[in-house]
């Protein structure tokens, strides 16, 4: 990619996909009626990079001009952000049409999908109901679709850099594009869908998009069976929502949001346990989705995907659909409005499910040395923070602490976006490390390939003192690592804040079976700045671990760009939308009452710093600086012991990143050797053996079981019809017998004949 | 009632008087020759054309079929008048009866047989000059000398027997009185014996035709004493006569009960009823095809002729059950799942044919002991008279059709094993099509004829029996309808059963084709007539010939039960 | 007269055609294969043309949403065949039978496309015509005897193509196809007799026409009713298959050529439904709900246990033809639900099944052709060498495991959402039969087209001695259609569903809920 | 005169001998006989009815039964001569090529 400065005339193609918006503006299309053009773009666009892919490939102009499709996905992906942006520019001017009447939310039916009747118990027929496609609008879905819409355009684009280059994907890549891009379709209709019947549809969508993208690799047998895995475990969680679907239909005769959510009650009339299995399926849908206990066990194996994959679903987007089906279960815990009271045991499950997996989660990610796998982990971790979070939200709402439940709430989904934009770069960055680093590899040896399938560029411990070789790189993930770990002033800190600070006042305060979560998630935090500081320690600070580090160096733009616009957004963007009142902001489709903003900028400044460091609540200053303490310097320090180190004599690399790096080999080094041998430490490496008995009791029961099923119909059920035939058969021969051949015995047989037939008559009329 | 023939009769036995003509005619011509007889004392030789050399023309061995089929030509053009245009009274003295039934029956034997003579080209050698065989041949060319030899000279005999046979049948469907039916019944039966034994030089034949004779013999020896039982019973023998007594009988007389009986073996014998049935799976497959086809199908129609006679007309009472009708639903239970389970796993396809011919014969059985349960009404007793009247005619397509098939694989001496039908699909597609259309109107699949007879005949089991059980539950109306019905699932569980082995012959002509030629075993005339036989059948399945066929059923059933 | 044409012009058709080769000249003899598939081609995209134009009527004379329950429309006037028991060529559609005709059209032209080279062709292409007249016969005949006779009908066409085209053991497959649905169907039709019986008070007054017979069932007692509702499942449920006698199905598949196979779970397989729905529910409402509990068992034993066979298979047409059994289930269960959307959803599911299943068996039936084996595991990563295929595989796996936005999922959630309403946590069954499904499904998948470790090619089954293409022109023509109409009835499933509902919700007041009612049984 | 009862009963044990000599004998000369002991025993009856009823239509059966018999037996003949030209014997029980 040497003169990759030419490169960029390839993105020609996005001129026509950004003008549609204005276009459409000026021609006065209403933003929200132009939603559709979100999902129809790249709904549009997989079906024909996947058919032009099969019919070009291997031509010049598909090849390079067009990348493989690359182009094409990318440019339909700009037309969903853009479009997406206009929506989001549109709510926050408070357009006509997206009006705050509904509490901020706008909804749009399209077509009417399925309609039918429904016989009542008291034997009349109701009058036709109808499952109808449209959008709904708030707050949540526009960060989400902002998210998603941005995280997708920018990881396609990354993707040109570092799918497009990687020679085994040759004449490969119109398919990731094409499965990437309905993904995205999945995704933002998901987002958008105006009822719960579609969000599954799309999220369904999205499931085998994540299987598609994860088996991309799929002569790799552990690619094709980690595709497998993930697809099946979440289609556990996926069966339960769908049962949760079915039950919420029964409960509201509809599943519009606008028409459950107008009054999730009924009056009063709703039956709380009912509604309570209802949610609780449609939490371990979420569940299986976002990877939590016990259903998390897809998640690190489906790092065998291609690592935009990795990026876009499994950090970034697709494990977030859990989250947001969860916070679409707000309205109905909120007692203040409609909401259906006794349920907050919801809520507790919801944060136990969450700190149970924050710690696990953490604890694995200690002892893994791939670089993805620790990310998948950590990603695991922090959307069991969400997740502890909006369960502590529900819980509050259930029980009419509005005001605090709003913050949790806001400050989960605040999470969720920093997370999302940290993570997304995080894996990114691991790419482009792993990109380099096997490039460097494959430039060490060229000639022969003897060891080249020993070598694992994704295992750290290959790695060591990158620093210096990927300056961006390294600062890239320096930054999304701090957001992770939540050093103060810096993305996830204030969200994670929020989280911590609430479920410990909810346990403090309320209930104390709150406090389970919230020891958990303030454990994790600590344990959150101990594994990322180690991969990042690992990575890029001490003596290279392998000769092939010497080769590496960074070189694709398309790769560098998505790297430096997300650092940027994870450093300051936590920060900067605390200011501006994002957390309410959130919350705004379930807050009705609260003021959005300080008067002032600097008082509101003044505000969320207060808010965050010196907190009214005693309690809460303590829990917040020990959570400081915690991710800052515990973590950090440990890492820094075990992993840290300085950089070979006279490289250097960025300020920050060579002074940490310096620091880092401050500390000592510590020798865990034997630590890492301890049963602990092998349970860790093994996954707390969670795969280990899925597979055994897969393998135990389930594959027999079905042997047996198919032995029985063959023996049984066929065998039954098998056997009718085969007597048939032997009473044919049988009853031959008696035909001898001797003329006498058919004589015999007349005579016996004539004496039953009077015999019968005899018998019959006597 | 007149005591003597008159025009008007000889007009009503045309059929039967042609055929008499024909039989003196086949008997003298082929006799044809030069030779002279010289008058004595002087030298003139005046030709008596009796013997002597015989002219080309009466040696050639295809002229005894000429004229049969001339014969049953006319023979049946004559009957079908009858039958298209009914004389008003169809009386011939007190023994004869023309009417719809009659006239369809008789139709129905004449199509038969000339079925069977046409088929019988087949078997008329290429050289009608083949050479005698003499004393040093090698046994190899004097067997196949002796062969043409066969086939050369007792084509008139065989013809013969043919017309003696319809003779016998076309006059027994008119008979309105028993002894009559009777001698009709046994010139007909001495017929079919000598038919069965004809092909003596083998073993099979010999056999064949001894056992049936045998069986045959001591059942009609046995009918022709329960006939002489009611006989002693009544005191006459005429068909109203004894219905006329029957009727006012009190109670059921012993002997007048015995001798129906014993005539049920007779005609049970006939019909393939088990268990008189057995002798006849041997004489099919000891005799050729078309013989067999004939006994299927005529013979068949022939004994149900006169179990109609005997049973709805004679030994029905004015109400309630007949006193046979559990007998009889007994035996055509037992019959036709005797002859569906033997025929699974024959291999002999003629005797394939011959248990299925059995297994028909069960339901047919089974349709008429319905009517004897004595909750038929007589529009549903008509009903299942036409079933099975329908059914016997459509049984001429598609039970003569295989037999014609078989009969043309026959010259190639491979219709013993059904292995001599492979490949019959690549060798000869529209026949093997038209031998698997026959297969399924056999097993009776819809659209074919043989779905039409048997639902018919189920149908009319259900008609009569539907209605009888009420009942809130299943097994209580199980137990109260009347036994009838399930007639109707033993008919229907047999037809299931007896797929197997349709499908399996129809199976094996799609198979490999063994070593035999490759051009069609049938010769033209032969094939055409198989090819229009399945189109029959299906024609007669469904559509408007099947409703004029059933119209003309329907007036025979009219005119035999009034 | 359009649809006396749409059955009997494509039987008459594809009779003379079979005749051709003895007809045509030698000259021409050795066309004669191109000639008659391109004749049987035009027919059948005729028919289909036809069909489309009525089914496409609904948006403008014919309003297909407003024909009253018993009502037809396309009807001709009677005309009596057999008078002498009152059989007459009757035919008319409504929103039953019209989706399923429409799908016979289909399914039929894409057959002979994906099997557009077979062997014998003058045979093969004549024999799929005559099939799709029995088949559409079956489907818009308004007098039962006329609709049993096609009905049996059906099978002859199929057993030759089974016996002619089939596999190794195709001799055993036909035959017991035959013989077992044959024998199921002959106990039907002692039922259909009885309800023949009841049709008048005399001979002359009985008939075979479906009005008629329908409401025969007033004139039995409540256990005759019974015995005759029995008798008729006993025949339907053995053409839908379900269990316990299903067995016949994964012998006829495996052992089918491609386009019988395709034809065979498209159409045939939803005659047995289509035949419970039409004759069964609608003459003995009573019956069908007092044996709701029944049929919710041979659903979920379908459902279930097909699913666990399913998975037990190591051939891919048996899995795939398992999986239709296990489909069919879903049928049964809808239907018991006795609610509006239950029964449509049982209807969607026969369509969608319909379209799904086709290229479910187009896809063995490639493998079968280009690789020579079905057997799961003995291949690997073919994806490396037939793309296509694999793509297709990979629609077709997903469509019918029940992925959304394909139309199977939406017959799905119908059921399951109706199942809900009646039998509340029952429904866990159904839905985690569905996880059942994505497992074989996947794993099936796994071990064909995936894992070959080798980044460049797969591994061949033993038994293949050349170089693997991918599907021929045909094959992707015809599976990319199906493939097509499959996401397009996901994502807009209205064009039949809409009648289908009204069909149900008619169905249900005019009928079921009046049964319900007396029988006392609550929704 | 005797009575005609007396007839009908000899006539039942001439049937009676018949039948049981048809399928206890073996030979197919015998059995041909013991036919025409049955045929005799209908004859018998067909007389005794005939004598009872004054009717003279039983004395024709009679007659034409006894021709009847007649052609049996000539046909019954040929036939075992020809299976014993073929098979060499007239026993019909070892005449089984025909069996399955």
């Amino acid at each position: 990619m040497g003169d990759s400065g030419n490169e960029y005339r390839l993105l020609m193609p996005l001129i026509p996909a950004l003008l549609i918006v204005p276009v459409l503006a000026i021609a006065g299309v209403e933003s929200v009626d132009a939603a559709f053009l979100i999902v129809l773009a790249p709904f549009i666009a997989f079906p024909v990079i996947l058919i032009s892919g099969q019919l070009y490939n291997g031509k010049p102009t598909w090849k390079e001009t067009l990348k493989e499709g690359g182009v094409i996905g990318l440019s339909s992906l700009l037309v969903s952000l853009s479009t997406a942006v206009w929506i989001l520019v549109d709510y926050l001017r408070g357009a006509r049409e997206i009006s705050e009447d509904a509490g901020g939310r706008v909804a749009a039916s399209w077509i009417d999908w399925i309609s039918f009747d429904v016989l009542h118990s008291d034997y009349t027929m109701s009058s036709e109901r109808i499952i109808g496609v449209g959008v709904w609008v708030d707050s949540v879905t526009l960060m989400l679709l902002f998210v998603a819409t941005f995280l997708c355009f920018l990881i396609c684009w990354f993707s040109l850099g570092y799918m497009n280059t990687d020679p085994i994907n040759e004449d490969r890549n119109h398919r990731f594009y094409a499965e990437f891009v309905l993904f995205a379709m999945g995704m933002f209709g998901m987002v958008l869908a105006d009822n719960f019947l579609w969000l599954f549809i799309f999220w369904e969508i999205m499931g085998l998009c994540s299987y598609l993208l994860i088996g991309f690799y799929f002569w790799k047998e552990s690619a094709a069976y980690a595709a497998k895995k993930a697809f099946l475990t979440t289609r556990v969680g996926d069966v339960f929502l769908m049962v949760g679907l079915l039950i919420l239909y029964d409960i509201y005769g509809s599943l519009e949001f606008s028409v459950i959510f107008a009054d999730p009650s009924i009056n009063g009339t709703v039956d709380s346990d009912k509604l309570f299995w209802a949610l609780l399926m449609l939490f371990i849908g979420a569940v299986g989705k976002s990877a939590q206990f016990p259903l998390h066990v897809w998640l690190p194996d489906a790092m065998e995907g291609p690592t935009p994959v990795s990026a876009l679903i499994h950090a970034a987007t697709m494990v977030n659909a859990g989250l947001y089906l969860v916070a679409r279960m707000v309205p109905f815990v909120d007692v203040g409005h409609h909401g259906v009271p006794g349920l907050d045991e919801l809520g507790l499950i919801v944060a136990y499910i969450g700190g149970i997996t924050a710690f696990m989660a953490a604890s694995i990610a200690f002892v893994q040395n791939d670089i993805k796998k620790v990310l998948a982990y950590s990603t695991m971790s922090q959307l069991a923070y969400i997740f502890t979070g909006l369960g502590v939200s529900l819980w509050f709402y259930n029980n009419g602490k509005t005001d605090a439940a709003t913050l949790v709430f806001g400050g989960s989904m605040f999470h969720l976006f920093n997370h999302a934009m940290a993570k997304g770069m995080l894996f990114m960055a691991s790419g482009s490390v792993i990109h380099e680093v096997h490039h460097a590899h494959d430039h060490l040896h060229e000639g022969g390939d003897h060891d080249h399938h020993d070598f694992d560029p994704q295992d750290m411990r290959n790695m060591g003192g990158l620093a210096s070789k990927m300056p961006i790189t390294s600062a890239a993930m320096m930054i999304g690592s701090m957001s992770i770990i939540g050093i103060p002033l810096i993305g996830g800190f204030w969200s994670k804040e929020a989280i911590v600070a609430k479920t410990w006042k909810a346990s403090l305060d309320y209930e104390p079976l709150m406090f389970g979560p919230a020891i958990l998630v303030l454990l994790t935090a600590g344990m959150t700045g101990f594994y990322m500081s180690r991969m990042w320690f690992m990575t890029f600070a001490g003596e290279p671990k392998h000769e092939v580090v010497e080769h590496v160096h960074e070189s694709t733009p398309w790769i560098k760009e998505p790297l430096v616009i997300l650092s940027i957004i994870s450093a300051l963007g936590g920060f900067g939308l605390s200011v501006f009142g994002i957390v309410k902001w959130l919350a705004k489709p379930y807050s009705y009452d609260l003021g959005i903003n300080k008067d002032s900028f600097l008082d509101q400044v003044v505000y969320e710093l207060e808010h965050a460091f010196l907190p009214d609540d005693p309690n809460l200053r303590i829990v917040g600086w020990t959570t400081i303490f915690l991710s800052l310097v515990i973590g950090p320090i440990f890492a820094a012991r075990v992993h840290g180190g300085s950089l070979r004599e006279g490289q250097t690399s960025g300020p920050l990143v060579s002074w940490l790096v310096w620091l880092s080999g401050k500390f000592g080094s510590q020798d865990v050797t034997e630590m890492s041998q301890s049963s602990l430490s092998e349970a860790l490496q093994n996954r707390l053996y969670f795969d280990h008995y899925y597979e055994l009791a897969l393998s135990k029961t389930v594959l027999p079981f079905a042997t047996l099923a198919a032995w029985f119909d063959r023996t049984v059920i066929d065998g039954i019809i098998k056997k009718v035939e085969s007597n048939s058969v032997l009473g044919s021969v049988q009853i031959r017998r008696v035909t001898t051949g001797r003329a006498s015995d058919y004589i015999l047989m007349v005579a016996v004949g004539a004496l039953s037939i009077f015999a019968l008559a005899w018998g019959v009329s006597g | 009632m007149t005591s003597e023939l008159d025009g008007i009769d000889l007009q009503l036995l045309l059929p039967e008087l042609v055929m008499t003509l024909g039989l003196a005619a086949i008997i003298i011509i082929p006799n044809l020759g030069d030779a002279k007889f010289r008058i004595p004392l002087t030298s003139l030789r005046v030709p008596v054309l009796i013997g002597g050399t015989r002219f080309p023309a009466t040696r050639d061995p295809r002229l005894p079929n000429w004229m049969t089929l001339a014969t049953l030509s006319a023979a049946l053009a004559a009957s079908t008048m009858a039958l298209l245009d009914p004389p008003s009274s169809g009386q011939v003295g007190n023994a004869l009866e023309v009417d719809q039934f009659s006239s369809l029956l008789t139709n129905l034997f004449i199509c038969v047989l000339i079925l069977c003579t046409v088929s019988a080209t087949q078997r008329l050698p290429s050289d009608p000059d083949a050479p005698a065989p003499s004393e040093g041949d090698d046994e190899e060319s004097e067997s196949s000398k002796t062969a043409a030899l066969y086939d050369n000279r007792r084509q008139a005999d065989f013809h013969i027997l043919l017309l003696t046979l319809g003779l016998g049948m076309s006059l027994m469907a008119k008979s309105t009185h028993l002894f009559m039916l009777f001698v009709c019944l046994e010139l007909a039966s001495l017929s079919s014996y000598v038919l069965v034994g004809f092909h003596k030089e083998s073993k099979e034949g010999g056999e064949a035709g001894t056992k049936y004779f045998i069986v045959g013999s001591v059942a009609s020896a046995i009918g022709i004493y329960g006939m002489s039982l009611l006989y002693l019973w009544s005191g006459d023998l005429s068909v109203s006569g004894l219905s006329q007594s029957w009727q006012s009988m009190e109670s059921l007389d012993p002997i007048a009960a015995a001798g129906v009986g014993m005539m049920l073996v007779a005609f049970g014998f006939k019909v393939g009823a088990a268990p008189f049935h057995l002798a006849i799976p041997d004489a099919y497959s000891g005799t050729s095809s078309m013989v067999a086809g004939v006994l299927a199908t005529a013979s068949k129609a022939m004994g149900f002729v006169a179990l109609f006679r005997l049973l709805l007309t004679i030994a029905m009472p004015a109400s309630g059950p007949a006193f046979w009708y559990g007998t009889l639903a007994v035996i055509s239970v037992i019959t036709m799942t005797w002859g569906n389970l033997a025929a699974l796993s024959s291999d002999n396809p003629k005797r394939v044919f011959a248990y299925s011919s059995v297994a028909h014969a069960g339901y047919m059985l089974a349709a008429v002991s319905a009517i004897g349960s004595g909750i038929a009404e007589p529009a549903a007793q008509e009903l299942i008279v036409m079933a099975v009247i329908f059914h016997l005619c459509v049984l001429v397509l598609f039970k003569m059709g295989p037999f014609m098939v078989l009969s043309s694989i026959e010259r190639e001496g491979s219709s013993h094993r059904v292995s001599g039908l492979n490949g019959l699909a690549s060798r000869d597609p529209l026949v093997a099509a038209s031998m698997f259309v026959f297969m399924l109107s056999l097993a009776g699949v819809p659209p074919f004829s043989g779905f039409l007879s048997k639902l018919l005949m189920i149908n009319g089991i259900v008609t009569v029996s539907a209605g009888t059980g009420g009942a809130s539950t299943i097994l209580s109306w199980a137990t109260s309808v009347n036994p009838v019905f399930w007639l109707a699932v033993a008919v229907v569980l047999n037809s299931a059963l007896s797929m197997f082995y349709y499908l399996r012959m129809g199976m094996v002509m799609f198979f490999e084709p063994n070593e035999d030629g490759e051009s069609s075993p049938c010769n033209p005339v032969v094939r055409a007539l198989i090819v229009s036989m399945a189109i029959l059948s299906l024609a007669f399945g469904i559509g408007p010939p099947s409703e004029w066929l059933l119209g003309l059923a329907e007036d025979a059933a009219a005119a035999l039960l009034s | 007269m359009i649809l006396s044409i749409l059955s009997l012009l494509p039987i008459a058709v594809g009779l003379l055609l079979m005749a051709l080769p003895h007809i045509l000249p030698e000259g021409l003899s050795s066309q004669v294969s191109a000639i008659t598939r391109n004749i049987c081609m035009g027919v059948a995209l005729a028919l289909l043309a036809i069909s489309t134009w009525a089914a496409a009527t609904s948006l403008s004379d014919i309003d297909w949403m407003n024909i009253d329950f018993g009502g037809y429309e396309l009807e001709n006037t009677p005309f009596e065949i057999i008078p002498q028991i009152g059989v007459s060529w009757h035919v008319g559609a409504d929103a039953l039978s019209l989706p399923m005709i429409w799908l016979t059209a289909l399914v039929v032209p894409l057959s002979m496309l994906v099997e557009w080279d077979a062997k014998k062709g003058h045979y093969f292409h004549p024999l799929l015509l005559v099939m799709e007249g029995a088949m559409i016969g079956v489907f818009v005949a308004l007098d039962l005897f006329v609709f049993y006779v096609f009905w049996e009908m059906t099978l002859i066409p199929m057993f030759f193509l089974i016996l002619v085209w089939g596999g190794e053991d195709r001799r055993y497959a036909a035959m017991k196809f035959f013989i077992y649905t044959f024998t199921a169907s002959v106990v039907m039709l002692i039922g259909i007799l009885v309800m023949y019986f009841n049709t008048g008070s005399s001979i002359s007054d009985r008939s075979f026409d479906m009005i008629a017979m329908l409401d025969s069932g007033g004139q039995m007692s409540e256990g005759l009713r019974h015995l005759v509702w029995f008798l008729l499942l006993i025949g339907f449920a053995t053409k839908m298959p379900s269990v316990p006698v299903h067995t016949w199905l994964p012998d006829a598949h495996v052992q089918a050529p491609t386009a019988g196979s395709m034809i065979l779970a498209g159409v045939m397989l939803k005659m047995g439904a289509y035949g419970f729905l039409r004759v069964a529910v609608t003459a003995f409402p009573a019956s069908t709900v007092v044996f709701t509990p029944l049929l919710v068992f041979l659903g979920m034993a379908s459902l279930a246990y097909g699913a666990w066979v399913c998975m037990g298979q190591s051939n891919l047409k048996r899995m795939v033809a398992y999986s239709s059994v296990s489909h069919m289930g879903l049928i049964f269960l809808g239907i018991a639900t006795m609610q509006p959307l239950g029964i449509a959803g049982a209807l969607f599911m026969m369509f969608a099944h319909g379209i799904i299943s086709p290229l479910l068996f187009a896809v063995a039936g490639a493998f079968k052709h280009h690789y020579h084996t079905l057997e799961i595991g003995s291949m690997r990563g073919i994806a490396h060498h037939s793309p296509w295929l694999a793509g297709h595989m990979m629609l077709g796996w997903m469509a019918s495991l029940g992925l959304p936005m394909m139309a199977g999922f939406v017959a799905e959630v119908a059921v399951l959402i109706a199942f809900w309403m009646t039998f509340g946590w029952l429904v866990l069954l159904p839905a985690l039969t569905l996880v059942i499904t994505a497992v074989y499904y996947l794993t099936s998948m796994q071990r064909t087209i995936f894992e070959s470790n080798d980044p460049h090619q797969g591994n061949l089954p033993d038994t293949l001695h050349h170089e693997p293409r991918d599907i021929t022109w045909h094959e992707n023509a015809g599976m990319t259609i199906l493939g097509a109409l499959t996401i397009l009835f996901g994502i807009l499933p209205f064009f039949f569903w809409d009648m289908m509902s009204y069909w149900s919700t008619e169905v249900m007041v005019q009928l079921l809920a009046d049964a319900m009612q007396s029988e006392g049984v609550r929704p | 005169m005797i009575d005609p009862s007396w007839i009908a009963a000899l006539g039942v044990i001439l049937f009676g001998i018949g039948l049981l000599g048809t399928f206890f004998h073996k030979n197919g000369i015998v059995v041909l006989m013991c036919i025409e002991l049955m045929l005799n025993a209908a004859n018998l009856n067909f007389v005794a009815a005939a004598t009872h009823y004054g009717d003279v239509s039983g004395w024709v059966f009679t007659a034409i039964a006894i021709a009847i018999a007649a052609a049996e037996v000539a046909i019954g003949l040929a036939i075992l001569l020809s299976l014993y030209s073929t098979q060499g014997t007239i026993s019909l029980d070892a005449a089984r090529e025909l069996s399955n």
